[in-house]
């Protein structure tokens, strides 16, 4: 295992004090309670964001806390959903009586912890809604199931919804965006390496000199199936149908386009990737009228990238274009 | 002779130690079809189970579990944290108070935990899960009880039905928990959950078989 | 050779239309004549800003181009300098009347092609400044040898003379602060993994799975020695401290510090490391007052990091803070 | 016999050839102490030659050579880039308007292709650059011109002579160039640089030599 780092078990604690040295302007870190705190919270009157997750997927969460976007992060073991503690605590330092919404994305793991952090705030009367993202379409939805995974609309959700709560709007508004940010947004990711949890020390998966991995989530998991490696041009192709169609975007449409990097990838060869995406939707005519192209939701040091889309409509590109000041997305101030 | 919170307490101390020995194994089969992590995630709560076990000496039964369960809640994460939290936490409310456990209170503390892991993760036998270690576990428990078998043999068939339960779920396709996203791919692997309950149920088992533990 | 990439010749012009889709409201690129340039140039009466190098350094230098930054910049092919052509064409675009600013990293190559550009541009009349970075410590000054080389200065630098020049300051005053910046600033990198040039596809060189590179550079180079692989604390401490030393800090200064990613190692990594880097300047009471942590100057996929640090002055803080507005360093608008 | 139009026209072709035939080899050696695109960089400039040359059949030798100077400048980029592009530049500007070259004429050419890579380059024997085989070979031309040898056999012996340099770059610590940074690393590795230009001499001597192409 080849890692800047001193021991396993101390990643994520050291990384912390790392990121609340770089922004102590944005964001107040409580080591002890593992959580990651927007600077001014609690904001009177403002619904409490939060969101949380395994460590590893960085700069999600922790790097979108601030103005416009999250409140609060509860940062997990390295893959390990944060403990219910966590998001209490959270929830607590965030609410300023106008509730809190909890963006939990769909794991069996994260969304039993945020479950039972949202009744422990109940018993102390924060009002909390949860909603849940789960936006992949390389895993079939269904209710016998564990249901689609919650990936790259995840980070695309909390710019939006930090934005609307930031004017103020009430609980159930925000929620209501939400669910709609996220019933309008698919993804789809894939995979040239594997990553190596730290504490466990191996890679998470063996893969050929020419095999990748189709259908992945953000855990360094193998995904749905392995393939011959091929171009970007095709790779682009099999992720981008599968998310048209599940979306039904037609003609005319507009939609918000993330090409996002798993970790290990450099960013020119996610500019070709999105090349490609663009020229994809150019023929089906439909147009990309916002974009973001980087690492924003990662597996470690996983080479691969996933490609997100959410279909626009005017009120969405108002808050997605609304100012947000973060350690990883900062416009408009 | 009934389950002392003695025994309890080293049972537990028993569970520390081997998901600590078996941390990697854990892990590993987590790899496979998961996130590489459920060993670390449970060497980590029951090493944070085991530091409380000195503070509980004075403690029952129940209490003893309920820290158990809130301990794990609070330190384990992921899906193994809620899910063994909550199983711990519904055993030791039905065992409130109790300094010691027949066999119908174990039969009775094994149900609630069952009832507490599917509440809180919605998933049933057969979707390879650590449900299907336990549930068959519950039901030779509960054999053996019929029976009149002692404790220890009880426990014994018990640790035996999760091993064979355990095995049962490298052939299932799983449709729960991680492992669900790899569809057919999860075949051929075997639940990790399903192996820690295992070594749980072992870890009691041992610890009630006088001998078992000096093997 | 594993790469989200089609033909191992087109890594750059197709990585560059990507570029041109994803920042079209930021930069024009010219694919024919290979030069990325800034939405509105030539803005008049504003010295023009421009820089260049191979490419594989993602963000860096297109990544830069854009208000308070780069006017322009030349990507060469993977980690081959540009030709003068692109560089003149990049100067010519750029001229609005008050001269261009070529600012070079010392590599031979580079220093030559921009040479020769600068000889071209004089004989049209264009006042050309060249300006040479070569903040390497891991690599021994000398009048004798290719010196050090250009390497994280270059970013920072490049924000802070484009901000003065964005003031409509004079050419010679711009030139003057590029080399003020370049004189204060020293960086030293390592590699935890070599990178694979497309065109050659074989990876640069072996690395042991203990092993790591200390003092490389960016063009996925061995570095000046090879050495057992080290505990974050002590690889912060290797480079650091020739930095501290070359650079003579003393207690009570202030610096702008730089932990850069490599292209392949993850951000909690390099959150460690600022923590690492963080707490040797404290021991030695010198103050991070201003800091940038991610990949702003890659080698492809490498995994390391590097770390630069700049001699603070109310001035060049000024100039850093100013409002920048390029597809990869965006604050205050 | 003086070396003609159609010699230097068939000498780049052959290069063009040679070069594309040795890119892997010399990225290979630039990957061992440089940044690996040496190969490529010199393939990618003498293929846009190629393409230039059929509209140079009417051209005179001059011209010919800074047509190609100029294109090595306008596609290689880094180091080799300039210095190449310098050197057939300067070559070209000393044989203007010639359409044969002499014995005497070729070394004037070659002093004049030395003379810009030195000026551009502002490095000097033995610094493990291309110039520690263009050096040994002018040399060695010039001590062959001297005996009178014939055009052919001049370029055998520069061709030898920038083998020999080329071989002795193996031993030398690199003081300019990339390779620089590795410092005494760099030794125990043949700089791609020099190997290039032996390749280059080779062609033009493989050129003047009419059983060498068929070997
Ligand atoms: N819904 C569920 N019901 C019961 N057990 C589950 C459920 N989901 C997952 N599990 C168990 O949890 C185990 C995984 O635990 P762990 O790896 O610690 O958490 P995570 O999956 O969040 O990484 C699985 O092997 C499975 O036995
Ligand atoms: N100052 C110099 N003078 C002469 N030749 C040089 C000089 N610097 C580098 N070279 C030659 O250039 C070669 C490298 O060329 P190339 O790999 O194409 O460029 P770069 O080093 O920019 O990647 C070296 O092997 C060396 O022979
Ligand atoms: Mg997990
Ligand atoms: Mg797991
Ligand atoms: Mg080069
Ligand atoms: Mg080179």
């Amino acid at each position: 295992m080849k890692k800047l780092i001193n021991k396993p078990e101390d990643v994520v604690k050291e990384a912390l004090a790392g990121m609340a040295a770089v922004h102590a302007d944005l964001i107040n870190v409580d080591i002890e309670q593992q959580i990651i705190v927007r600077k001014d919270a609690p904001v009177k009157n403002k619904v409490g964001v939060i969101s949380g997750g395994g460590s590893g997927h960085e700069p999600m969460h922790g790097g979108y806390v601030g103005y416009g976007m999250l409140d609060a992060a509860c940062p997990g073991a390295v893959f390990t959903s944060p403990v219910p503690d966590q998001m209490l605590a959270a929830t607590r330092a965030v609410n300023g009586g106008a509730g809190v919404l909890h963006i939990v994305k769909n794991y069996t793991g994260d969304v039993m912890n945020f479950e039972m952090a949202a009744e422990l705030a109940a018993a102390e009367d924060i009002e909390v809604v949860s909603i849940v993202t789960n936006d992949d379409v390389a895993v079939q939805d269904s209710l016998y199931t564990a249901g689609r995974r919650g990936v790259g609309v995840t980070v695309l959700l909390e710019k939006i919804v930090g934005a609307l709560a930031e004017t103020g709007a009430p609980l159930a508004q925000v929620a209501d965006m939400a669910r709609q940010v996220n019933n309008h947004g698919r993804s789809m990711g894939m995979a040239l390496t594997a990553c190596t949890v730290p504490a466990a020390g191996k890679p998470t998966f063996e893969l050929g000199e020419d095999e990748m991995e189709i259908g992945i989530g953000i855990h360094g998991e193998p995904g749905r199936r392995r393939a011959k490696l091929v171009g970007a041009a095709e790779i682009a192709e099999t992720l981008t149908t599968p998310i048209i169609d599940d979306l039904e975007l037609k003609a005319g449409e507009q939609v918000l386009a993330m090409v996002n990097g798993m970790g290990g990838t450099p960013l020119i060869e996610l500019y070709i990737i999105f090349n490609e995406l663009e020229r994809i939707l150019k023929g089906k005519s439909i147009s990309i009228t916002r974009s973001l192209v980087g690492n924003y939701i990662t597996s470690l040091e996983m080479a691969g990238c996933s490609i997100t889309l959410i279909r626009l409509n005017d009120e969405l590109i108002k808050y997605w274009d609304a100012p947000v000041h973060t350690p990883a997305l900062r416009w408009g101030r | 002779m009934p389950v002392t919170h003695e025994d309890i307490l080293h049972w537990l101390q028993q569970s520390a130690q081997v998901l600590h020995e078996y941390s990697a194994f854990l892990t590993q089969l987590d790899s496979a079809i998961g996130d590489a992590d459920h060993g670390i995630n449970m060497d980590r709560g029951f090493t944070a189970v085991n530091a409380k076990l000195t503070g509980l000496s004075d403690a029952d039964i129940g209490t003893m579990l309920k820290t158990v369960g809130t301990t794990l809640v609070s330190t384990v994460g992921g899906a193994s944290g809620p899910l063994y939290g909550t199983a711990f936490l519904r055993a030791g409310m039905v065992s409130s108070g109790k300094q010691s456990l027949e066999t119908s209170d174990l039969i009775t503390l094994f149900d609630a935990a069952l009832e507490g892991v599917k509440v809180r993760g919605k998933a049933q036998a057969g979707e390879k899960t650590m449900l299907d270690a336990l549930i068959p576990a519950i039901e030779a428990g509960k054999q053996a009880a019929a029976n009149q078998l002692s404790i220890a043999q009880v426990l014994q068939n018990m640790t035996a039905a999760a091993e064979a339960g355990m095995k049962n779920t490298i052939e299932m396709v799983a449709t729960k928990g991680r492992a669900s996203y790899l569809g057919e791919r999860s075949v051929g692997h075997q639940d990790p959950g399903a192996t820690s309950c295992w070594l749980i149920l072992q870890a009691f088992s041992d610890t009630m078989t006088p001998d078992a533990a000096h093997e």
